[in-house]
């Protein structure tokens, strides 16, 4: 894999998707170029600003010009404190510090596979490269994306471009089908037959816990990307660290060895 | 005048500058190997290792705080002799100089671990962790007490002819008593401040948010205890000092420098920014030719008592 | 149900709530009567007092670092008496809970200064500074010691009836250790923590930024260390604990009461905003009511050391 | 004197005057109405924000709308560190925490005595508010006016348009008598004759010493403003101290008794 670098980013554009999510459009060529779905930056306002940390987000978006160029990448992010509050207000033609591409990619299936991607609330940011890439090698994909309300559901049409049926589920019933988005993934998995399926999970972590036991109660493989708090990304600090349960149990960790894990080799109980 | 000459004499250890990665701060330093010129480190200090590997404590591991962050990563760790064998070879391939941070749980383990060390080619000083605030068998009870100090040092200093380093806790009531019973006990140079021992809560569930309690406090919120202790040690002690805790810039390497640290180490800002290193090489350098110095080491241990005087400045 | 119950008990002293200005931070209250009303305050620390008058040290006396400060101020003081005579009948008029901090170079000299507080009218308890890291005399060496701290409780409390709160320095390697000894002598609560001793350099001049060299570390930088300390001495001692270090924040108050302390001071954050006051104690109110407690002692020492489980949280 | 208000204040103008020096004018009339001649305020970019401390600004102007109503004032502020960088780089709309009035003002002569402001630098700040009260009593009033070069010299117009009459120097000789601004001071004291004449000096600290100096051999009075390092503002902290000499040395605190002293009070040889 290419080495990481580390860019002082224009931020090229902000969409505020609502008072909590927003898309943030950064110019990283050197970065997006050589990112493959899954893959994360950590970022960070500037150098020298409270919080020290930086924070991992997912790729969402390879953004291109109007001559397919790779012209940068764009994150979703989720308002939920400083850092994410930063990218929030952050303005157009300002900066912010990125480093990636960093972690092991999803392994990318092809055909004849089915590619299932479910989705919980934010957890829809490293499936828009998944998509895209699916798309390229004719997977025929679905994404299974819920959220609390309809305020947690975004760039639906993205996926619909991109050829991905889309089944959209709220627990409050304001958009798709009513309930956890765990519902129609079961029965689906229930009707599907002998079609080779791979599940890709994202969301906060009971939910790919879920998702993992239904995969593994239907017997199909599915691979998680999970969030632990990072500190460094590269493998530095062993903050990230996950319980994995081959060789016996062990931590590993997370900026490395993941964020992406098959489902059947984490120690789910000891995710919190 | 050509541009200053930056390496320092650490007991014999020559490094080609006082830059040296903090140990647990760098993984085992081949992480870093595509981001980082190893070689052109003064020194890497890799992860504390003990005898045998160690899973270390259940995340939540990290935690940040106003200017710091609090670390329980208790200690997980490969073993020395797998590091041995996996890891040190990639190191020398990079031309790194190696310090080793060794820990035990008992004072027979530290010789242990020591020996087997000096056994393996490609390890320039070990770095003796007296200190790891968040396990129990980190070495923090021995660092706390000055027959503790000395019986450790005094074990490692017997297997091995590797230029030792104790590494100090800032926990204690007198650090440079601590460090003269280092010095006693035969240490080449002591290292100071590892963590200081802290706690954070998440008060809406009243969780602790280390999933260990309690973890180290580091970054630039310790850094002026961590100024004020190498500032006593070096009133205390003969043999080198190697300073950290907080170090985020050239600056602030100069202000360890001036207090008295022979070299320096940087952890969690290296986290921030990993393209750290020439940025305080630079600043370093800069500031040497600014102020007319031919070596580094001429500003170690500088700091001036007397009295103040102001020049006119018109604004 | 009504609004929760903000009065704390401490050792017999009622205080309306759990704030209090903490010493050296508040001047003697009256500069800040006309912007704080001191009757809504818990109580008021007031600075430091010696027998005698005090100059106290040359400036500068204050620098910045990250997320905190240095001071050393010395302990410049009017003397209990002048206090006496001057300042305690404006804070007795303006309804103040006066708690009165004191300092001797010897025993006899705390002892004294405790029994003129004694005698006088409107003083509601004392804090005896075993901890002032910035003089030689400041208590600092007596706070370090088991038997300097017994020595000057019990010297204390031999002078007065008066409720007596030893304040702890924090540069000790075990201050549950200190706290205990407090406790033995006969203290009614302690306090903690005092400032770290820390230094700072000017690096173009290699001149210490304070004219004492050193300094006391204070503000957020220092909260999780003690927090931890809090923590370490509601396990060691019975009698209450007013927990201090770097509290800007409601949720810093709860960190602390939850921790242990029954309640809390606040310094360096007044200085950033005087009109903190009421915003901690709004703070602290909707936390209780959110969280359904009928009184602030409820939340006191309940870190949760339970096992964690996590409940579905959709995004 | 009536007590200090906090307000976040909200900026209305910022006038870059070199890459050092600015004038920020900020909404807090409740503040501008209060302050007299020489009082200071103390200023953040907000509340939470790295630095910790605020800091102390001499108020410059106070600002009027069309039909002479109080609207706010304006600060003349010199880059040397972190909030000082704040305000250089802030914004129009943007807010700012400013807690004032606060300190001992200048006292204001009245005819026949004649005002004699010496500023060096950026200690032109106090002079502004200064010239407009002894313009209103009808003094006669010089500005000696000092800086390294033509770049530390501004609003020399707005002392004129109070009648003042305007004496520049600068040590480079780029505007003005070329060398210190002690030199036409010095003359001009040798040739006062019997004129009544209070001198007013705010700048670096040596300088302060030397005007103090000056005024002491010639016999006239003379009011500092200094600037020591300010903690509180409030009287809290006891950061800001200056040894005065009257009643035997003792330190007192420059956010209550000064800024402004009388220049005889005090220890010059204790001022670095
Ligand atoms: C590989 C990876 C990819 C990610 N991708 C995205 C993404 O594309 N978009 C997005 O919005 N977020 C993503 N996250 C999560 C994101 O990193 C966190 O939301 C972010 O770190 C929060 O930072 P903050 O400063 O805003 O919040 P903080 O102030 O740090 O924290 C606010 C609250 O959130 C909690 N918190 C913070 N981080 C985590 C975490 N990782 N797990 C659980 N709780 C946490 C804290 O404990 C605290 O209570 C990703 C995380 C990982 C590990
Ligand atoms: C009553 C009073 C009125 C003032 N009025 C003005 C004004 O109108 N305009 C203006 O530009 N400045 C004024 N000052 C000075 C101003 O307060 C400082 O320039 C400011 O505090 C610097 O803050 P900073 O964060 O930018 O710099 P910092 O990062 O705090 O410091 C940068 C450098 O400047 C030095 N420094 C900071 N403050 C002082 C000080 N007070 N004395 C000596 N050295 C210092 C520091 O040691 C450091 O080396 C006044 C000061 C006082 C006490
Ligand atoms: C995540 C983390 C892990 C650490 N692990 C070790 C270790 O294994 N051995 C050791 O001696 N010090 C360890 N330390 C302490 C650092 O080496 C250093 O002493 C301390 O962090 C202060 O320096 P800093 O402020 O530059 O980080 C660790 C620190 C951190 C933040
Ligand atoms: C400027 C200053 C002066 C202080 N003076 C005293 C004092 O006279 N007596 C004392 O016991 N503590 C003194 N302290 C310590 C504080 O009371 C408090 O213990 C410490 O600052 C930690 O709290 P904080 O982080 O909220 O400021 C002083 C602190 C500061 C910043
Ligand atoms: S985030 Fe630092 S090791 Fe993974
Ligand atoms: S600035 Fe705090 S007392 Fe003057």
């Amino acid at each position: 894999m290419a080495s990481p670098v580390d860019v002082d980013a224009r931020i090229a554009a902000n969409h505020r998707l609502s008072d909590a999510y927003n898309i943030l459009e950064i110019e990283a060529p050197a970065i997006a170029r050589q990112t493959r779905p899954g893959q994360f930056v950590m970022v960070k306002r500037a150098l020298g600003r409270e919080p020290l940390l930086r924070r991992p987000f997912s790729v969402f978006e390879i953004l291109r010009n109007a001559r397919g160029a790779v012209t940068g990448l764009s994150l979703l992010s989720k308002q939920v404190g400083a850092v994410t509050r930063d990218i929030f207000l952050a303005e157009p033609g300002e900066r912010i510090r990125c480093l990636g591409p960093l972690g092991t990619p999803f392994s990318v299936v092809g055909p004849p596979a089915h590619a299932w991607m479910v989705a919980g609330g934010v957890g829809l940011a490293p499936f828009a490269t998944l998509a895209e890439a699916l798309h390229a090698s004719g997977v025929d994909t679905t994404l299974f994306y819920g959220g609390r309300s309809s305020e947690d559901l975004y760039r639906v049409p993205l996926f619909e471009r991109l050829g991905v049926r889309v089944v959209l589920t709220t627990e409050d019933g304001t958009r798709g089908e009513a309930g956890r988005v765990t519902a129609p993934l079961q029965r689906e998995l229930a009707t599907a037959g002998d079609r080779p399926v791979m599940v890709y999970a994202c969301g906060p972590t009971p939910m790919m816990r879920a998702v993992a036991g239904l995969a593994a109660g239907a017997d199909r493989p599915v691979q998680v990307s999970l969030e632990p708090v990072m500190g460094c990304g590269l493998g530095g600090c062993y903050s990230c660290v996950v319980r994995i349960l081959d060789g016996g149990a062990r931590f590993v960790r997370a900026c490395l060895e993941g964020p992406v894990f098959e489902g059947n080799r984490v120690s789910w109980a000891d995710l919190t | 005048m050509g541009r200053p000459d930056l390496s320092v004499d650490i007991a014999g250890l020559r490094l080609a500058n006082p830059l040296i990665a903090a140990s647990g701060c760098f993984g085992y330093g081949v992480e870093y190997a595509d981001l980082v010129d190893l070689a052109a480190l003064g020194a890497v200090a890799v992860k504390g290792l003990f005898l045998e590997a160690r899973e270390g404590h259940a995340p939540p591991r990290i935690v940040e705080t106003p200017s710091g962050m609090l670390n329980a990563i208790g200690l997980q760790g490969i073993g020395v002799r797998t590091f041995v064998a996996e890891k040190l070879p990639e190191l020398k391939a990079r031309r790194a100089v190696v310090i080793v941070n060794i820990c035990g749980s008992t004072v027979e383990e530290y010789a242990e671990v020591a020996r087997i060390l000096s056994d393996a080619d490609g390890v320039a000083a070990i770095e003796i962790n007296i200190s790891c605030p968040n396990i129990d068998e980190g070495g923090h009870t021995f660092g706390c007490s000055l027959t503790g100090v000395h019986d450790v040092v005094r074990a490692v200093r017997a297997a091995t002819t590797l230029p030792i380093f104790p590494k100090l806790t800032p926990n204690v009531t007198d650090v440079a008593a601590i460090a003269v019973a280092a010095e006693e006990a035969g240490a080449d140079a002591v290292s100071l401040v590892n963590t200081f021992l802290a706690m954070a809560i998440d008060v809406e569930t009243r969780r602790p948010r280390l999933s260990n309690v309690v973890g180290g406090l580091s970054g630039p919120a310790i850094r002026p205890i961590a100024v004020r202790m190498v500032y006593e040690c070096r009133a205390a002690v003969r043999i080198p000092i190697i300073g950290m805790g907080g170090i985020a810039s050239a600056r602030d390497v100069l202000e360890f420098l001036i207090a008295g640290a022979d070299a320096v180490q940087v952890g969690t800002a290296n986290f921030e920014d990993p393209g750290i290193w020439p940025k305080l090489l630079a600043g370093v350098t800069d500031y040497l030719e600014r102020h007319g110095h031919a070596a580094v080491g001429e500003v170690v241990g500088t700091v001036d008592l007397s009295a103040r005087e102001t020049a006119w400045i018109s604004s």
